[in-house]
């Protein structure tokens, strides 16, 4: 067996795309930039960062935008270890512009705080660059790797506010238990590499593809959980409301959004490369974790007076609507739909989640208070605030012709088009579900139109720039999307992963 | 159903022109009230201008056939299209849902309700004016179901916003409620489009092949829609949020809530579930038919347990709409004749019964029938004018809403083929018994509120809560509420003298509605 | 149809008045449109449109009669007389389709007159009666649109259109009885009314929707109209075609509206209540309009009662025994009353119950002629006890206590009244007498022994009751009003007096002037209207004077429809009507026998079917005159005694004076008779009866009937309450409640503590592993 | 090769690891429970490399164990963040946001 380690040795470096790689490339090339102009950055002008990192992003989107066009098909790297398809354009094009937002929604907040203004940046871009390369990433050692990468920035992005308990608690509970989660996922990898001598997602495809012994079952259901986890499905969700609660509002903004779609990416990726052929056990626990995520984030979430807290519900239960058409990925022709489905949800609820977050962030710059009371009469002196505020909600509702209403829509037309029973129970379930969701959200509909302002102090709010920069793109992402669904759905039909099932 | 595309952008216009006004408004600062006031009545009117126009061009010997049929791509992915068209089930109340903003909005010139921001108010109205007018054109499932819920939120805000003691209560109610209704609607939906062979979500297809859908699971789907559509009728047992909704509401928002957006869900009924089920709806149909007698007393019962008199008028609707329910629940175009008849009547009469209401409160400040008397004597032509609301409202003939009455309990002998007759005559007993509930509890009221001395202290006492109201003089009919409430009297009684107005147009269009079953 | 008129033309001589009569209501309808628009302006407060409406109306009625009566005339001895029937398509729907138009023929010409008449000396005598009315407008726009919706269901060629008249009515009634609605007691009456026939007409709409469909098809194909068409029920009726079932259902659904709106037992406690509207609306509504509404309606479909009802066939049926009971009830409860005007009401129902006895008995002619001849007295009489109550007593209709001896102050009112109460007695040869006698007659006639018992033993308790009340009026001293007193008990007793002087009158003092000095004749407004009723009263009779022979059967010429087979279906249809059947001539008995009625025609129809007809014979009538002056001669001395006499002024007289001791003993013998009269009579057997009957009146029925409407709002009270807060509305939020409360029950989940968050993950890990492997291997 | 007995270390050390995560208050215990559990699936890569006679088994622990070095450092830092606001380290006392 030493054999096969020194038949290794006659090594030929492997054919690179650096136009695929592009992206990543920039990404890494601008965090060494931050890292260095940090170092030479006077305190007053560190605000350059922000614009820097701002800029780093945009500009590994251009050839994100190159790639889409030019009609090369698939490129494979590293004998297709590491796949540039629709698919992994469409989710770095989001990661990407979701990353610029979440810039712009951090620049004041960062200025403002008197804590390192440069690691914010590195780190940011450090997780986004994970992002970037979980979508390509079709190894279990590269998607691994991506996700620590995405992951253990983040954990010290939550901690940021170092000297603010919460922060620190944040930080801690979302390491621990993110590690823990990755290590039990690591442990189910092992056993995967065990049973099919191979880390490659597509020869897992078809080794899996025989009998489900016990261990391939035990090994899928880990893996799926490390995923879990990351998506913060029920039971898995536990870090989420804490971190989100504690973490600064700006990287809960983050973590709610992207980190949760790449969650989505990774798990969507394993279930239609890596196992589809072991459908029966990941689908009734697809079914299972929907049912739960949308429910119980749904009536706990009814119980918060923490805006922020109420949101971090919010999105574990909107979470559950992505899962949902999961349940029945592999229900004879619904996969496409199912990735349809689920790649539109994350571009609406992505616009929809960051403005609400931007909204959030405004008004406690000048109510300073997480609490949702302190919302109250915030139509009276701040009506756009108000109406903006109304929209993101209403899309959250999913209430046409808002963008929420469409990733609803596609996700039912999915469950449905499975045409089971299952399909349907877990369909009616959504539905009722999506009713108790308006509770909460109506309910701080209600404080900002229906009640009086708390403190009777009507100043109008002042918005720095790039707060309303932010909200202006969200705002007409959402209603764009809400009224010509077309968009987001077509990007969603895009979206098709190179030889997996529905590919 | 053969298609008339000619002129097809006229509809469009129609619908989305308040969305105009909108933008306009958008950019008029708050405080200029009179001017936005002015913008969104010249936009209402314009866009009942272009209803006109629709009348005029409609072609009434083809009433039956889809008319301005405009049809493009809207998304293409999931197989819907921009499918809107009009027939002669539509028409009346796309028409209607028109004429309605307008008098509304004059009603406003002078009626903003507290806290005012009349610019936000009639934002949200104007926006309703879309949601209503599109959910009548729709002609593709996913269009109807993104116009259905259009109305949702302004009218929530309109409700919670604007709305009585009680409001954000009610207006909770009244959006969980309907919402609840329309997700599984939206199920529905699906279903019978995946059972069609997921072609396409244009009605006139799925009417063509629904029928061929296996009978258990048309009843399934149909459960789907009938929830979604009762809800919004509303039919008894869903009918709760209705009053608290009615009651709390400004008056604006009750007489759009009674005029239009009840209609909705009959009109789904018509429109969508009946046609493209036909077994499922006559599976259905008893049931329906037992619900809306059950309503039809259920709703008189309520009004006579009233101690205020907008409540009275809701829990009134509850009862009309119940007739309008029976007679869709015979499936016979005579029944649905009537109905369709039925909602446009209980349209014009209940949102001037709604008018008439707000304007009693706004003089007296109170609803409490108890505190309320000898308003003939106070404010006689208001008085009069209620007099004959009531008198309409119980189904007077040679008034508007006989026509949806009688006919529909006649209809109720002979129901369609299929449906027990027995079971329907005990059905027309017990609703024809309604109609003397009706004027029971419609002439209680008035023989309390409109009859007897004025009580001096009912107002002056309850003027003390509303400082400044105190001593302001009781003023008959004004000029703002005359303009805005003649056209509906009028109209009350021309529909009762000539009712073939209605039925010419309805008529041949419900025909071809029931051609998929037959009826 | 229009066509279908047109043919007829050819056969038989018509003219522009009938065929155009359907303008008739509509001149009224649009005097209230002017009304209600310009009233207010105009110099008369807008009664002038309303007045000369109803001439107008009257006019072309008139003459529509006239042309009618060239019509028959013209037409061969036993042809049938197609009625003039022009119809219009009002609204179709699903396939049906209904017309509006008219359906002129005696029968709706002789109420159509009637109706004209008295209303345009109502509305005259109501010009004086409510002068300085704060409502005056209203009044008379409510008064015209009343007679136009009666007008209009008189003509009415269908139910429908029926319908529209008959409710139209109904809404009249309400606004005119509840005319002076700021006294609750008023408006109360007035929801009674409205109400009670509302109730009724559930039978309306449930009758008609039945006769509908079960006839459409019948009719549609033999006729060429719809199942609401008069002329088709009618001649559907009787073709045998129908199910005897569903005729027999029809008919008793529609009469149960007959007997709310004729005010017939167990449903006519809202008429003597309904007296509280002004007295000349209780003259139109309770004379010639509103009540004999239900009386028209079976007279107007007939066949379907006859058929439905199985008239002839039985010795009893619905239709007699509600008429029969009501005749007693509504007599008795006349006794008893001291309101002059519920007397006068009581009386009404009565005869109305004589009308409908009449029709159940197949005494058709006569029963129409009673509509036509009780108009006018009836009205007479409403209008009088107004006039007296307008100048002789001070606004109040009390008898007992406002009036008395008020002969020598109102000298015409008097005599007009004391014709009328003749005639209404059936005294001959007053107009009364030819009609109730008649029913009387035919009742007994048709096999009807038992009912003919009741209709005499009703016609002796009207001439006492009537006696009476005239007695109490006219005779004996002036008491309160009467005698020029100004005593406010007076008034309080009656509600809308007071209302009426406060809000009704500007001319308030002048009526205080009136009672200063004391009763006296109404003015010309008031006294001509009654001088002309009177007059009628008197004559009316002579239009179908059986006892005289033949040619005096006028009536029974023009108005009765004839019992033959005319044309073959489709002939009929094209409304060709042709004389097929020939018919023997009359017999002795009036009685030829055609297939109409007795069993249905092999070819043709038959729109009307075969009536016997009493032949006169002086006997009975004696016998029934007889009858009545027993009673007005009983109560006449019983009133005497009663009322007047004060015996014992004359005791202590006699004991000062011997010289009349025989006197004394005289008066002594009378005074017994008075203890006689009283104590036995009086006291021992009227009285108890009468007022029985009235506490039964009073807390059974009328206790039912409010009862009813108490306990539906105390149900209604409950239900809300209960079901729809409680339950129903309940459920709602209760749901939002369980889901609130699973969120606050899953929260302790959340504990903060990442030794659990991790126990918790692992957990789940563990046990999804577990499940699925025991699943899937 | 008896490859089950580094399987059942693996497994072994595996649920050791899990007890110490679920079991412990101290934060730097649970580190290192978290550690275990790495190195159990380090040892079972290596045994399925070895037995597969692939070479993926020995990158991948190679991969793990670096990250796992990154993590242990994020770890600690942030322990010892937590140790300098509230001197304890006890992880069950962190529980400021429930709920």
């Amino acid at each position: 067996m030493l054999s096969s380690l020194f038949a290794a040795t006659d090594w030929t470096a492997p054919a690179i795309d650096y136009h695929g790689l592009a992206p990543e490339i920039v990404l890494a090339a601008g965090i060494c930039v931050v890292l260095l102009v940090d170092l030479f950055l006077a305190e007053r002008s560190k605000w350059l960062l922000a614009s820097l990192t701002g800029f780093t992003l945009l500009g590994a989107f251009i050839p994100v935008l190159t790639l889409a066009l030019d009609d090369a098909g698939v490129r494979s790297m590293f004998d297709g270890r590491y796949v540039i398809d629709d698919f992994s354009l469409i989710m770095k094009g989001l990661f990407l512009l979701v990353g610029y937002v979440v810039v712009l929604l951090s620049t004041t907040y960062i200025e403002e705080g008197d804590y390192y203004k440069g690691e914010y940046w590195v780190l940011m871009l450090t997780s986004i660059t994970g992002m970037v390369m979980m979508t390509s990433s079709r190894d279990l050692i590269s998607m691994f790797v991506a996700l620590e990468f995405l992951s253990i920035p983040a954990y010290m992005l939550a901690a940021w506010r170092k000297r603010d308990l919460k922060s620190n608690e944040a930080g801690v509970k979302y390491f621990l238990l993110g590690v823990f989660a990755s290590a039990v996922m690591l442990y189910g990898m092992s056993l995967l590499y065990g049973v099919t001598n191979s880390t490659m997602l597509t020869d897992l495809a078809t080794e899996i593809a025989g009998d489900l012994t016990a261990v391939r079952v035990l090994a899928v259901v880990f893996l799926v959980i490390g995923f879990a986890f990351k998506v913060s499905a029920v039971p898995f969700h536990t870090w989420a409301p804490d971190t989100y609660e504690g973490a600064p509002t700006p990287v809960t903004a983050f973590l709610s959004v992207a980190s949760k779609a790449a969650g989505f990416v990774a798990l969507v990726t394993v279930l239609y490369v890596a196992v589809p052929a072991a459908a029966d056990v990941w689908q009734p626990l697809m079914w299972v974790l929907a049912a739960l995520t949308m429910t119980v984030g749904n009536v706990i979430a009814l119980r918060q007076t923490n805006i922020v807290r109420m949101l971090a519900y919010s999105s574990i239960s909107q979470g559950g609507f992505i899962l949902m058409p999961l349940a029945v990925a592999a229900e004879g022709d619904a996969s496409s739909a199912v990735l349809r489905s689920v790649v539109t949800y994350l571009i609406v609820y992505a616009a929809t989640s960051l403005g609400m977050f931007a909204i959030v962030l405004t008004v406690s710059r000048k109510t300073r208070s997480g609490e949702i009371s302190s919302f109250g009469g915030l139509f009276s002196y701040a009506p756009a605030l108000a109406a903006l505020t109304t929209i993101f909600l209403g899309s959250l509702a999913g209430i046409p012709p808002l963008g929420g209403w469409i990733g609803k829509f596609a996700a039912f037309q999915a469950v449905l088009d499975s045409g089971t029973g299952w399909g349907y129970a877990i369909a009616v379930i959504g539905a009722v579900n999506s009713v108790i969701a308006f509770g909460y959200y109506g309910n701080v509909m209600r404080e900002i139109w229906m009640r009086p302002v708390p403190d009777g102090d009507t100043t109008p709010i002042k918005t720095p720039a790039p707060l309303v920069l932010a909200l202006a793109i969200t705002g007409v992402a959402t209603l764009a999307l809400g009224v010509l669904p077309g968009v987001a759905l077509h990007f969603g039909d895009l979206a098709t992963f190179a030889g997996a099932i529905g590919g | 159903m053969d298609q008339l595309r000619d002129a097809n952008w006229v509809l469009s216009v129609g619908t989305f022109l308040p969305l105009a006004g909108v933008l306009v408004m958008l950019f008029i600062p708050k405080a200029e009230e009179q001017l936005n006031k002015a913008v969104a009545l010249i936009t209402a009117v314009a866009t009942l201008g272009v209803g006109v126009y629709t009348l005029t061009q409609f072609d009434y010997d083809r009433a039956g056939d889809m008319q301005f049929v405009a049809e493009t791509n809207w998304i293409s992915v999931i197989k819907s299209t921009y499918f809107i068209g009009i027939d002669g089930i539509s028409l009346p109340l796309y028409f209607l849902s028109m004429v309605i903003t307008v008098l509304v909005m004059i009603y406003s010139w002078n009626h903003i309700p507290s806290p005012g921001n009349p610019k936000a108010f009639l934002i949200l109205m104007l926006i309703l004016q879309t949601g209503m007018a599109g959910t009548f054109i729709a002609q593709d499932l996913v269009l109807f179901f993104v116009f259905f819920e259009l109305v949702l939120l302004p009218m929530y805000f309109m409700i919670g916003v604007w709305g009585g003691e009680n409001r954000q209560y009610a207006s909770l109610k009244f959006f969980l409620y309907t919402m609840f209704g329309s997700a599984l609607m939206l199920v529905a939906f699906l279903a019978l489009f995946f059972k069609t062979g997921a072609e396409s979500f244009a009605i006139p297809y799925l009417v063509e092949n629904g029928g061929a859908i296996a009978k258990n699971t048309q009843v399934w789907i149909f459960a789907g829609m009938f929830i979604g559509f009762a809800v919004k009728v509303p039919m008894f047992p869903f009918h709760t949020w209705l009053p608290d909704a009615h009651t709390q509401a400004p008056t604006q928002g009750s007489v759009i809530l009674a005029a239009i957006l009840l209609k909705l869900g009959t009109y789904g009924f018509v429109r969508i579930a009946i046609p493209t089920l036909p077994d499922a709806a006559l599976e259905w149909a008893p049931w329906i038919g037992l619900l809306a007698v059950i309503g039809i007393i259920y709703g008189a019962l309520g009004c006579l347990a009233q101690t205020d008199m907008k409540r009275l008028i809701a829990f009134s609707s509850v009862a009309h709409m119940g007739f309008v329910m029976l007679g869709i629940s015979t499936l016979t175009s005579f029944g649905i004749n009537a109905a369709v008849f039925g909602m446009v009547a209980h349209g014009l009469i209940t949102g001037m019964l709604f008018f008439i209401a707000g304007s009693v409160k706004e003089r007296y400040h109170t609803l409490e029938i108890a505190k309320l008397s000898g308003l003939l004597k106070q404010i006689p032509k208001m008085g009069w004018i209620l007099g004959f609301c009531a008198m309409a409202s119980l189904g007077l003939p040679g008034l508007a809403g006989f026509w949806g009455e009688f006919p529909a309990i006649l209809s109720a002998y002979n129901p369609a083929e299929g449906l027990s007759e027995e079971l329907y005559r005990v059905y027309m007993v017990v609703a024809a018994m309604g109609t003397v509930l009706a004027a029971a509890y419609l002439l209680w009221l008035y023989q309390r509120t409109a009859f007897g001395e004025p009580k001096g202290d009912a107002h002056g006492h309850d003027a003390h809560g509303h400082t400044g109201h105190g001593d302001e003089e009781i003023h008959d009919v004004t000029m703002a509420e005359w303009i805005s409430w003649t056209p509906l009297l009028v109209a009350i009684v021309l529909f009762g003298v000539v009712p073939n107005l209605l039925f010419k147009v309805i008529d041949p269009a419900v025909t071809s509605v029931l051609a998929s079953i037959g009826g | 149809m229009v066509a279908a008129s047109e043919v007829a033309a050819e056969a038989l001589k018509s003219g522009w008045f009938l065929e155009n009569a359907w303008i008739i209501p509509i001149i009224p309808a649009v005097a209230f449109a002017l009304i209600i628009f310009f009233g207010k302006r105009m110099p008369m407060k807008g009664s002038e449109f309303g007045v000369l409406s109803m001439l107008a109306s009257l006019v072309l009625a008139a003459g529509a009669g006239y042309q009618w009566i060239q019509r028959v005339n013209a037409a061969g001895e036993e042809q049938y007389i197609d009625p003039v029937i022009r119809s219009w398509t009002w609204w179709d729907s699903g396939g049906f389709s209904f017309t509006i138009g008219q359906h002129i023929d005696g029968l709706s010409l002789t109420v159509l007159v009637v109706v004209a008449f008295i209303s345009s000396l109502v509305q005259i005598y109501s010009l004086e009666y409510l002068r300085g009315d704060r409502r005056y407008t209203h009044f008379f726009a409510a008064l015209t649109l009343f007679s136009a919706g009666m007008m209009n269901m008189v003509i009415a060629d269908n139910m429908i259109q029926l319908i529209l008249g008959w409710e139209i009515m109904g809404l009249c009634s309400f606004m005119l009885i509840g005319h002076w609605w700021e006294d609750g007691a008023n408006s109360r009456a007035a929801l009674k009314a409205f109400f009670t026939t509302r109730t009724g007409d559930i039978g309306l709409l449930v009758g008609t929707s039945i006769l509908f469909f079960s006839a459409n098809s019948w009719t549609q194909e033999h006729l060429g109209v719809s199942g609401f068409s008069i002329r088709g029920l009618s001649a559907w009726a009787l073709s045998g075609n129908p199910s005897s079932t569903a005729i027999t259902m029809g008919a008793v659904a529609l009469f149960v509206a007959c007997i709310g709106k004729s005010g017939q037992f167990p449903l006519h406690t809202w008429l003597p209540d309904a007296m509280a509207g002004p007295t000349p609306v209780s003259s139109l509504l309770h004379s010639s309009t509103m009540v004999v509404a239900g009386v028209f309606l079976v007279a107007r479909i007939y066949p379907v009662f006859f058929e439905g009802m199985n008239v002839y066939g039985t010795s009893m049926n619905m239709i007699t025994l509600i008429g029969g009971i009501t005749i007693v009830i509504a007599a008795a409860l006349a006794f008893v009353q001291n309101d002059i005007k519920k007397v006068l009401a009581y009386s009404t129902v009565s005869q109305l119950g004589y009308m409908m006895m009449g029709l159940g008995a197949g005494a058709w002619l006569p029963a129409v002629f009673h509509i036509f001849t009780h108009a006018f007295f009836k009205a007479c009489l409403f209008l009088g006890a107004g006039s007296v109550s307008h100048s002789g007593s001070h606004h109040s209709f009390d008898m007992k206590k406002d009036m008395g001896g008020l002969r020598k102050y109102m000298p015409i009112t008097f005599a007009t009244w004391v014709i009328s109460t003749l005639a209404l007695c059936g005294v001959f040869p007053l107009s009364g007498f030819f009609s109730k006698d008649e029913i009387i007659d035919n009742v007994g006639y048709a096999g009807y022994n038992a009912f003919m018992i009741v209709g005499l033993v009703g016609a002796f308790m009207t001439a006492a009751y009537m006696t009476r009340a005239t007695y109490l009026t006219f005779f004996g001293t002036p008491r309160g009003a009467a005698a020029g007193e100004h005593h406010d008990d007076g008034h309080d007793a009656h509600g809308h007096d007071d209302d009426h002087d406060e809000h009704g009158h500007d001319e308030h003092d002048s009526h205080d002037a009136h009672a200063s000095h004391g009763p006296h004749e109404s003015n010309a407004l008031i006294t001509v209207p009654l001088i002309i009723l009177a007059t009628l009263a008197i004559g009316a009779g002579l239009l179908n004077a059986v006892p005289f022979g033949e040619r005096w059967e006028n009536m029974k010429k023009w108005v009765e429809p004839r019992g033959v087979v005319v044309g073959d279906a489709d002939h009929a249809a094209a409304g060709h009507s042709k004389y097929v059947v020939p018919v023997a001539a009359l017999q002795a008995e009036g009685h030829y026998d055609s297939p109409c009625g007795k069993e249905t025609p092999e070819a043709g129809v038959c729109y009307a079917p075969q009536l016997k007809h009493a032949p006169f014979k002086w006997s009975k009538a004696a016998l029934s005159m007889a009858i009545v002056f027993a009673g007005i001669i009983l109560s006449w001395l019983v009133s005497v005694q009663l009322y007047t006499k004060k015996a014992g002024a004359l005791v202590g007289l006699t004991k000062r004076n011997k010289l009349l001791a025989g006197g004394y003993a005289f008066l002594v013998n009378k005074y017994y008779l008075d203890a006689l009269y009283e104590k036995v009579i009086v006291h021992g057997i009227a009285h108890p009866i009468a007022r029985g009957a009235y506490w039964i009146n009073q807390n059974i029925i009328d206790g039912i009937v409010n009862a009813f409407g108490i306990v539906t709002r105390k149900v209604a009270g409950w239900v809300y309450r209960n079901v729809d807060q409680r339950v129903v509305d309940g459920a709602v939020n209760g749901s939002g409640a369980v889901a609130r409360g699973t969120g606050g029950a899953l929260r302790p989940v959340q504990s903060g503590k990442v030794n659990q968050y991790g126990a918790l993950l692992f957990a789940a890990a563990a046990v999804a592993g577990l499940v699925l492997i025991i699943i899937n291997t | 090769m008896l490859i089950n007995q580094f399987l059942l270390l693996g497994a072994v050390l595996f649920c050791i690891g899990v007890y110490g995560v679920i079991a412990r208050r101290n934060a730097v215990m649970v580190l290192m429970s978290i550690e275990l559990i790495l190195n159990s699936v380090n040892i079972n890569l290596l045994a399925f490399a070895l037995r597969n006679g692939s070479v993926d088994g020995h990158i991948f622990a190679l991969y793990i164990i670096a990250v796992a070095a990154a993590e242990v450092g994020v770890g600690l830092a942030l322990v010892l963040l937590v140790y300098r606001n509230r001197r304890s380290i006890a992880v069950d006392e962190l529980s400021e946001m429930k709920g």
